[in-house]
This record gives structure tokens, C-alpha cells and sequence, in this order.
């Protein structure tokens, strides 16, 4: 017989029935998966990023596979808030599970123009700024890298959009991913998502040229998980909020370790492509191994990350 | 309706040194398969390769085990890998995928060349035969005759030859070296075909031709070419980077003129593989 | 018949007879590879860090196998610039190839001790300082991380060591990497060498714990070659220097393509750990491709990466 | 002097659902190859997993064909991908490596028990019995009669008990769970071994026993404090995680005893993977 394993989690203003969400960008708008996997099953699941307008993204070749990994550039290709408050959202409300929208723009007008549109549509159960993209009024360098950005945009979108919970996305792009988290904190964020893509380039050898008609891609999967969660744990010790930790995480063994290391949920990105029922999955498996590790609350593993057996750790490496 | 299944290898024998064919048990995706269809077929175990492989459906055989059968070309590492799998292995299999072929000729044209006989003309470069088999078995249940034009690099590319003959499938080859059929680009046996009935004394001129296309980009934008031209509706089956084959990645897009109701990007794993020639831009 | 290709390259000071090195902690002193390879073959070897007394390093586990990749956190053990110039630099002296000795302290005064000691050791043919580590006197902030710490350490060595050509690794663990390599360059540097390892961690599930005895380690190994190469092509469009790119290089092709994106010559690491032959092999990889390309001289093909094939690119992905 | 080379499989035997005996082909391993040395071996092709994994040297078979073999247990994914490959494949094979096994006590103690003969007890935890067969042969063409004492968790593990057997080495067994032996730890077996001649009566004492231990990390710990309670030589042969095997990447080292000429972290692949249990601390 088995025990009841209690797998909700609550992050700030946010209730999930089970800490396993599927990350934007790699889960369409939630619809696109209905024949694989029970939606409900899902902790939540987190759409495309929106934007004001529709957007086409870039032309191909948009993807590009690495070790372990794979690069992108679909240029936050997206129907735009509109159609997905009008065609997306309606069907996806039948599904009992979290919907969370991805937000971006190119200018912080944007962002609040997008998120006040949002703001207060039924069936959605929170907000995610992604602040990876470029800041167009700022010579195209990434809102997520400047701390005053970070914090003007979040509390911009905290005041357009009052009502949702509000997840703020962060680029690992950065020397210290705790200084943007205490800037998106001090904006107002009441949950942090990491980590976004990697900064990356692919060469085709034979043509000189990069493998991306955009040039640049941004890394994800397995390849990128040790780093994602160091950055996790970082902000963990660092920033007083709850985390949404990601980045190559494919298994639950991997989505238990984000746990431990500070994330109260979890985020399943790549690994829906090479494996389209790993979320319902990696739900089972952490059931699973609170059965056997005799874990009554999955919440309570969050954060118990032990102090490493060395004397004296620190950063040094080589 | 898709479904990601695990599906052993029941066969799986080298054609040449470096064309495979292979034979999985996969009932699920046997019964809801389509001609022109694919799936994403994981090539081993573990991340490297991360992401499984898009493989047209070559074939699906009769009777009740359900087993499909993909033809594949060693191209690169994952193909490579697949090519060492022996029989009694389990693979990751996600279909049936895409669109398939329309098995009439699209909509936008059905006025013009409606009346007249369909006359299937199947152009296939290199391992782009790979589609061909199964599209074949549909036409036929359709009481259709397909002609085969298969152009390919030497003889020894030229493939799964035995199943086109055993069906009297009239089969015209070219090979760019002049090691079987007439030296050059399938175009070139595409060409005569084309030709108005006026201008081509003999010919049954295009009256019901349909031209169905798989094989590398160059070859298919040089036979988009002369189908626009000729007038003939034409499907092209494409090929991109396809790193999730459900539509959700948005990474395969290709160019697509503009209308209404179609973004300038669409999904080759979703809107397609099967193109309309008029609709691609390649 | 076979052309002759010629694979010597130049970085400002420093003539290599190939452009392919072995990286500072994964080619031990050298003699370690004599049974394995001729070092005569290499255009050059990077010693293990030098510091001014020997280091015993972290406690054990110093590293943890990770999807295509490895972390490490060895500690920099080594057995001090006085030992090695005694007992490790005669023995390597009589194999032609480039010994370069990579130097490290915990104060920019050990920096400039160390230097100081090497320059002017005879068959040293350069030095290549670990920005990487942490600074003790900053609080254990790497030294790689601010520009002007940069400068001034780099400004320092360059002082203490005038004789020998000084080659700046960068740490990629930073927000823009090209602005550490102005601060290098303004230093003084002769050439850059980049990237260290990526900070990373990995969870002990079971024992709810880091892996490694020290907590985070440093990513290298293939997962990391995308990242490295994104970072090789921005400082080499940013800052007129001389680069020896690495990060995951474990073939020919990896090689080349760093080349492409604008290293002068590439430095191989983890791949001397799973295939102890691949310098060599590399080496000669990229003669026969040179042949095969009809490349006269491989130096011709450094930077030449061209253009992205999409319309306006930019490092916007997701 | 090692090598680095693709070495082909000749036999790959299950011996029971998660223990594998490996056949290799190569002769320059077999040629240097000592007691207690090791390989660097590829489980299979690419980068998952990255890194080659240790595997003690089991036997090197008589005759002229180089052949060497590896008993391993399947404990993660690289030995579960090793276990999968078929008879041919080559795999690249480093070695041979480290010290290997000091076939005379260690000279710290030869003043004390070098006059006794030698009573060699190889103890065996677990899949740690692949290292003794080649010391075994080792021993036996030095006229020594070795003994061994092998403990495992049930019956089903105590595996390649027949190389022993045919060679008339005693063998004293121990389970944890009792299905074989005696129920226990291995170290059970050995207290009575090391009781001093006076104390034990009808036991020889310790005089010339000198002990090879190979297991899992508790049961090396226990052993060690054993022996040295008991002042008779013991030679443990460590393990740890080995990213190069060769001595240049210092991940792999164990803490020793400091004195003026070590060290206090040796290398188990170079210094090692044979220690002096009066060396290292556990
Ligand atoms: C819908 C669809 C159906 C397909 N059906 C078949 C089939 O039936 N038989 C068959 O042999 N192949 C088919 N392909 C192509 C097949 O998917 C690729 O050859 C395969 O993914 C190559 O993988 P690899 O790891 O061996 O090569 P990689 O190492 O991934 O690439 C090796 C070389 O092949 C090129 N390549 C990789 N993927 C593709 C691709 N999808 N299209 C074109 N070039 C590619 C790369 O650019 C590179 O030059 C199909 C592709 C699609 C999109
Ligand atoms: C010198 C030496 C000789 C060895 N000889 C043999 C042998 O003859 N037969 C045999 O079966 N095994 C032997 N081992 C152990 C063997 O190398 C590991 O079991 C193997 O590397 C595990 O790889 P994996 O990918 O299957 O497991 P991993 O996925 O790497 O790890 C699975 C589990 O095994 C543990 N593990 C991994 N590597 C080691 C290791 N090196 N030592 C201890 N635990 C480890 C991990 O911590 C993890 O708990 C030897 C190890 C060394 C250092
Ligand atoms: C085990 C190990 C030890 C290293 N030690 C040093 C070091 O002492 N000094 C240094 O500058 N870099 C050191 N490095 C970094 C490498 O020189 C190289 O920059 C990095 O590994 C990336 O290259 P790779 O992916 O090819 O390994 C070490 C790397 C590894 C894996
Ligand atoms: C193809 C693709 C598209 C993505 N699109 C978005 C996006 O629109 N908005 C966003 O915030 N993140 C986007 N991401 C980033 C993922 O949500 C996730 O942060 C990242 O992939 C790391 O997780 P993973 O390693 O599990 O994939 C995208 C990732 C991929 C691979
Ligand atoms: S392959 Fe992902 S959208 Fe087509
Ligand atoms: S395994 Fe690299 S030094 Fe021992």
C-alpha cells in the first residue's frame, strides 16, 4: 500500500498542487502536449513569451545541436498577448493546473503594456517577466544585466499588473546572479525563475559561418544543469524569495536536487523535445523517491542542501 | 493521434554500406500512419545525441503486428549510432507526425486538372526515396499509377529499387556519375515530362500530372522551378533541424509566402513536411 | 604526394610551430605524456598553476563526471615555482616544443613573486596568468572578475617578468568577457587565453550534499564548447589581441572552429583526461583539413567567420 | 610502459544479471601488465559518458594472443552502457596502469616476518574480487599459497569463485545476509586469522601472514584497523573517481601519512592503487 506523499508547494502568492513546471518556450501554449500527457497532472505549465504584437521570429536554421545541448534563436517568435488571451487561454483554463504567461519586450513600455493586458485574465495563475532579451532603448544589451534595469522594469510591471503573482526570469548571463535577484526583489518580484539560456555560438566548419541564421543561440539542456545549479543555490544562500530553479533538468533525480539546493519548484525545458512525457514523468518519480526516502511533504526538502565535507570551501577551483 | 512509444527492432539490415533499413514493431503508430508522415526516433540511449532523429515512415507492412519500416542514409554521428543498434533493442518512437501528402492534388489547383487522370510523378533525390514506398501503396489502393523519377549520386545510391519494380512502378533513374540510368540531375528526366502536349508530340502533356518531391533542397527548389512553370501542382517534402517534431520548439520553420492566414514561418514538423509548391519558399 | 601545409602560427610575441597546446592542469608537468605522444609534436604545453610555495590542494572528491563535461575543484595543488623550476623544467627543456608555465596567487604580490622568479628560466617560452582564482585580499572575489584588479595585477607581472611573453586567462564567469580583456590588454597583456572553467555544482542526492569536498568546481569538457566559442569570436571582434581559445575542444573540427572565430591557436584540456592522444591527433586533423581545403597556411583561416546568414542578428534567443 | 589502444572484445560473459566477465584483445596491455594494475577503459562511443572508467586487470590469459580480461558489476549508467557491448566492438583501452600489488611484504616489515614463510590472505569485499585471480597466479608462480577470504551481500555475488577453486585455493565465505558462508561481515573471517599463535591455540599466529585487501571503502577501513592492530602487513587497493588515470589531472587522490617525501594527497593511479595500509587513512 502506499503512503500519501504531500507534493504541493507554495511559492510566495503561488500554490502549485506539485513542483514540476514546464518552462517556457518548450511547451507551446500547454495545448500542443494533450495527446502525450494529462495536463493536470503538471504542477503548471509557463507559454511562449508574449509580446504586445505578434511576433515571426527569426529565419531559420533557428536550432542547432550541441553536447548534451542544444542552441536556439527562434527570435520570441509568438502569437502575441492578444490571440493567446483570445484563442489560447480560453482552452487552456479547461485544464486543472497553473498557467503561467511569459512576458517580454523591447522596451520596458512593453513589458508593462503586455503584462496590464494580463493583468486580471481569468484562468491565469501568474506572470513571468523574462528580462534575457534586449533592451532596445539600451543598445540592445539584455534588461537582466543592469540591476537598476532589472529593478525599474519589475516594479513597472508590479504596478500594471497588481493582481497576478509575479515571476521574475533571470539570465545567467551575468558575473553575479544574486546582484540581479536583489534587484528584481527590491522591484517587487514575489518569485525567481533560473536560469535562462547560456550565451552560446555553433560554426559550420565548412561554410565559416555560424550554424544560426541569428548568429548567437542561447545553451539549454543537460549540458548547462552543474552551472544552473550553482546559480540556484547561489541566490538561494543570497535572496530571501522563493525560486522556480531550471536548466538541463531531465529527470526527478535532477529536479530533487534543484530542491535541495533552494528551488520550491522546478522547470522542465529542453527535455520535453527528446522526451515529450518526461514532466508527467519526473512528477511520478519524485513521488516516488519521498516514498522511499520516507519524505512526508516534498516542500520539506527545499533548501536542505548540507555543507559540503571540505575544511575550508570556497570558489577555487583548477 | 500521435503516441510516443518504446519499439523494438525487429530487423534491421544494411542495403549498402551506409543505407539501412529498418524494421520496428510499433503498433500504435502502424494503424494511424499516413503516407508522407514521420517520426522522431531516438537513435540510443543517454545525451549524446540529445535529440532524436526525424525519419520519414517507409513503409508499413500488412497484417496485425504492427511494424513500420524507416530507410535511413548514415549521415552524421546519430545516424551513425542507429546503424549499430542490433535487432531486439527498444527505441523511443514518437508518431505518426505531420501532415502527409494530399493524396488529390491541393485545392488550388483541383479546377485546372481535375478531370483529367491523375498522373502521380514521384521525384526522388538520394535518400529522399525513403518516402516514396508508402506513398506508392496509397496511390495504388487509389487505383493511381505512379511513375518513379529517382535521381542519385552513383548506382550504388539508388535504393530499394525491388519494391518500386515488383509493383511495375515505371522507374526512370539518373545518377550524376552515369553509373546507372542517364548521367545527370533528375531534372532532367523530369523535363520531357513536363513539356505542353502541343510542344511534345507523343507526350501526354501535363493534363493530370502531379509531381510529389523529396530529396536535398537544391534538387526540390529546381523542381519547384519547373512545376510552377509547367503549371502542374506539385508537394514537396522538406527537411529542416527538427528538435522536438511537435510543433512546440518552433525551431524547423521554413518560409512560406504571406497570406492572411499563414505567418511567413511555418513549422515543417507541423504545417509539414508535405509543402504545396505555390505555398513554399525554398 | 602530400602539399606542405604550414601550421606555424604567431601571437604577437610568441611563435608556435602549431597552433594546438595543452591546457595548464590537464597535461600535469609534461613528462607525463612522454610514454603516450612526442611532446615535439605539440606547438606548445601549458605546466599546471605555479604558485610561490607548493600546494597541497582540496580534500578529495576534487571532481565529479557531469552530462558531456566534468567539474573540478583540485584546489590548484602543485609543487611551487621552485620545485618546478629545479625538478620539472630541465627534464622538459630538451623537447622542442613552446613550455609555457601558468601562474597563480592569492595576492597580486604571489602573482608578481612567481613571475618574477620564472622570468628569464631558461626554455620558459612564455607565462600565462589564472586570473580564476580568488582574491584573498578582496574577499575571495576572483581576480578575473574586475577590470581594474585586471589591470593592475596584469600591469604588475608584466613588470616583474619584462623577458617573457605574458598570455592573460580570462575566467568566463563574468557578464561581458570583453571587458576583462581591455583591462588585460591595457595591463599589458601580449595575448589572451580564454576561458577557464565555468563555476558549477553537483548535488550528492543521497547524502543531500556537494559532490566535491569544496562545494562548487569549475565545468569544462564539451558541454562548454558552445559557450567558450561564443566568447572567443566577441573578444576577438572586441579587442585587438592575440587569442589561444579553448573550452571543450576534443577534435580537429573543435580546433578549427576556434580558429574561424578568431583564435590565433587553441589550448586542449579535459579531452588529455578520456583520450591522452588527442593533441597529436588534433595537430595532425588539422593539417590533413588544411590539404584537403587547399589552406597554405592554417593562420590564414584565424577569424575569417563570416557574417550570420539571418537578416538582423542579435543576441536576442528563446 | 603503458599504451593507449582499441582493443577488440572477444568475449563478454554474464555471469549473473549485473556481474560481467570481459575478453579484450590486447597484447601490449597483456605483455606489461602486473597484479593489481588497472585500464582506463571506454565504455562506448562519444561523450556519454565523457570519462573512461578504471577496471582492475582480472586475468591476462596464457598464450601467445594478448588476450586480458575484466570482471566488472554494472553500479551506474557507464557500466550498464559497457555491459551492452556486443562481442567485436573495439573499445580504447588504456594500461596498463599503477603500481600493481608488492609481492614481497612491504620492506617497513620485512625485518619482522621476512624469515617466516609467507601466508598470503587476499580478502575480497563485494566485486573487489576482481583484482585477486591475476595475484593469485602472481603468488603461485613465486610458490606461495595464497588464501582467500570473500565477502559479499548475498550468495549470487560471490562470484568467480571457480577460478579459486580450480586452483586449490582455500576459500573461507561470508554473506550478509547468510545465504552463503558464514553470515557477516568478511572481517569476521579474518579475526580469528590474525589471533597471535600464543592466544590462538592450533592457529599459526600472524608470523608471515601478510594481507591484500580489495572492497568497498567500509570494509577496507575495517580491515586496515585490523591489521594494524595485529602489526601483519596489509596492502589495500583503493578506488576513487579517476577522470585520466595517468597521474595528471590530481582528482583522483586518497590522504596519506605526512612525511618529508609524500605528500599528504597521493594519487591512486599513479602512487597508487596499491597502498600500505601503515600509509594511507581511510
Ligand atoms: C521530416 C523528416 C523526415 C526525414 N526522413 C528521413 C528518412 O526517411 N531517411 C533518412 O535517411 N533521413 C531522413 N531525414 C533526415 C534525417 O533526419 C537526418 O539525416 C538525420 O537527422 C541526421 O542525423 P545525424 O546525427 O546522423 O547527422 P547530424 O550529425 O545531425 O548531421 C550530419 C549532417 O546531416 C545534416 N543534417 C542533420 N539533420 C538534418 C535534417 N533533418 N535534414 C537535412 N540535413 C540534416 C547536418 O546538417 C550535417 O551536415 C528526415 C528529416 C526530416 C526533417
Ligand atoms: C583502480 C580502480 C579499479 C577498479 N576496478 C574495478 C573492477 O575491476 N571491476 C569493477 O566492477 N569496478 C572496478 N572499479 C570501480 C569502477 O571504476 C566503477 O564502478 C565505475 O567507474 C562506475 O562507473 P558507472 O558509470 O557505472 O557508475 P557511475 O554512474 O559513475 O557511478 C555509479 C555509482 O558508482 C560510484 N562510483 C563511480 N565510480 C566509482 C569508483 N571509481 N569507485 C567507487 N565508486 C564509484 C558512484 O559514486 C555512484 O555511486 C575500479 C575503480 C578503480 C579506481
Ligand atoms: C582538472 C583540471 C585542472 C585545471 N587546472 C587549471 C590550472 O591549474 N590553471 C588554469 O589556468 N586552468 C586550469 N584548468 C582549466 C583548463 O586549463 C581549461 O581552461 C578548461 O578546462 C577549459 O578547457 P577544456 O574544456 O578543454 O578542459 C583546469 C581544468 C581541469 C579540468
Ligand atoms: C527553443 C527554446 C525556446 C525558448 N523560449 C523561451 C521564451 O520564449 N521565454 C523564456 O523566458 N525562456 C525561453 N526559453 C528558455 C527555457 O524556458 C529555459 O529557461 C532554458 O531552456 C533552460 O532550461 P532547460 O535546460 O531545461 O531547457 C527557451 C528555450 C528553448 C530551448
Ligand atoms: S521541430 Fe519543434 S516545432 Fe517543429
Ligand atoms: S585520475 Fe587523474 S591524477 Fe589520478
Amino acid at each position: 500500500m502506499k503512503r500519501a506523499v504531500d507534493l504541493s508547494v507554495t511559492l510566495g502568492p503561488l500554490r502549485l498542487k506539485n513542483p514540476v513546471v514546464t518552462a517556457s518556450g518548450t511547451f507551446g501554449y500547454g495545448g500542443e502536449f494533450v495527446p502525450y500527457l494529462k495536463l493536470s497532472e503538471l504542477g503548471g505549465l509557463v507559454t511562449k513569451g508574449l509580446s504586445l504584437k505578434p511576433r515571426r521570429g527569426n529565419p531559420p536554421p533557428r536550432t542547432c545541436e550541441t553536447a548534451a545541448g542544444m542552441l536556439n534563436a527562434i527570435g520570441l517568435a509568438n502569437v502575441g498577448v492578444e490571440a493567446f488571451l483570445a484563442e489560447k487561454l480560453p482552452a487552456l483554463r479547461a485544464h486543472d493546473t497553473a498557467i503561467i504567461a511569459n512576458v517580454f519586450g523591447e522596451t520596458q513600455d512593453e513589458y508593462v503594456a503586455v503584462a496590464r493586458r494580463l493583468n486580471g485574465a481569468a484562468g491565469l495563475a501568474a506572470i513571468e517577466l523574462n528580462l534575457s532579451c534586449p533592451n532596445t532603448e539600451k543598445g540592445g544589451i539584455a534588461f537582466g544585466v543592469s540591476p537598476p534595469v532589472i529593478q525599474e522594469v519589475v516594479g513597472a510591471v508590479r504596478r500594471a499588473a497588481p493582481d497576478l503573482p509575479l515571476i521574475v526570469k533571470l539570465t545567467p548571463n551575468i558575473t553575479d546572479i544574486a546582484v540581479a535577484a536583489r534587484a528584481a526583489r527590491d522591484g517587487g518580484a514575489d518569485v525567481l525563475s533560473l536560469v535562462n539560456t547560456f550565451l552560446g555560438l555553433a560554426i559550420d566548419l565548412a561554410a565559416r559561418r555560424p550554424v544560426l541564421a541569428n548568429g548567437a543561440g542561447g545553451l539549454s539542456g543537460p549540458a548547462i544543469k552543474p552551472l544552473a545549479l550553482y546559480m540556484v543555490q547561489r541566490v538561494h544562500r543570497e535572496v530571501d524569495l522563493p525560486i522556480m530553479g531550471m536548466g538541463g533538468i531531465s529527470d526527478a533525480g535532477d529536479a530533487l536536487e534543484f530542491m535541495v539546493a533552494g528551488s520550491s519548484a522546478v522547470q522542465l525545458g529542453t527535455v520535453n523535445f527528446f522526451d515529450p512525457t518526461a514532466s508527467v514523468r519526473v512528477v511520478r518519480g519524485i513521488e516516488d523517491w519521498c516514498r522511499r526516502e520516507k519524505v512526508g511533504a516534498v516542500r520539506d526538502i527545499v533548501g536542505t542542501l548540507k555543507a559540503p565535507q571540505g575544511a575550508a570551501p570556497g570558489p577555487c577551483s583548477g | 493521434m500521435p503516441v510516443d512509444i518504446s519499439s523494438r527492432i525487429v530487423r534491421h539490415e544494411a542495403l549498402n554500406p551506409d543505407h539501412f533499413l529498418l524494421t520496428l514493431e510499433a503498433p500504435p503508430i502502424a494503424r494511424a500512419a499516413r503516407a508522407g508522415q514521420f517520426v522522431m526516433l531516438q537513435v540510443r540511449e543517454g545525451y549524446d545525441p540529445l535529440l532524436r532523429r526525424p525519419m520519414s515512415l517507409y513503409r508499413v507492412l500488412p497484417g496485425r503486428r504492427g511494424r513500420i519500416q524507416i530507410l535511413y542514409k548514415v549521415v552524421g554521428e546519430g545516424t551513425r549510432h542507429l546503424s549499430r543498434q542490433p535487432v531486439g533493442t527498444s527505441l523511443k518512437t514518437l508518431g505518426p507526425l505531420g501532415n502527409g501528402f494530399a493524396l488529390s492534388a491541393p485545392a488550388s489547383r483541383a479546377g485546372g486538372a481535375g478531370r483529367a487522370p491523375a498522373r502521380p510523378l514521384l521525384v526522388a533525390g538520394g535518400v529522399g526515396i525513403a518516402i516514396f514506398p508508402f506513398l506508392v501503396e496509397a496511390l495504388r489502393a487509389r487505383r493511381r499509377r505512379p511513375t518513379l523519377l529517382f535521381g542519385a549520386r552513383t548506382r550504388r545510391d539508388l535504393v530499394a529499387l525491388d519494391f518500386f519494380r515488383r509493383r511495375r512502378v515505371p522507374v526512370h533513374l539518373a545518377t550524376e556519375d552515369g553509373s546507372a540510368g542517364s548521367r545527370g540531375f533528375v531534372t532532367r528526366l523530369l523535363e520531357p515530362l513536363l513539356r505542353p502536349a502541343e510542344a511534345a508530340a507523343g507526350t501526354a502533356g501535363t493534363a493530370g500530372t502531379e509531381l510529389y518531391v523529396c530529396g536535398p533542397t537544391p534538387m526540390m527548389r529546381a523542381v519547384r522551378e519547373q512545376a510552377l512553370a509547367a503549371g502542374v501542382p506539385c508537394q514537396l517534402a522538406l527537411e529542416s533541424q527538427m528538435p522536438c517534431g511537435i510543433g512546440v520548439c518552433l525551431g524547423c520553420v521554413v518560409r512560406c509566402r504571406e497570406d492572411e492566414d499563414s505567418p511567413v514561418f511555418q513549422r515543417v514538423c507541423t504545417e509539414g513536411p508535405i509543402f504545396d509548391a505555390l505555398r513554399v519558399i525554398l
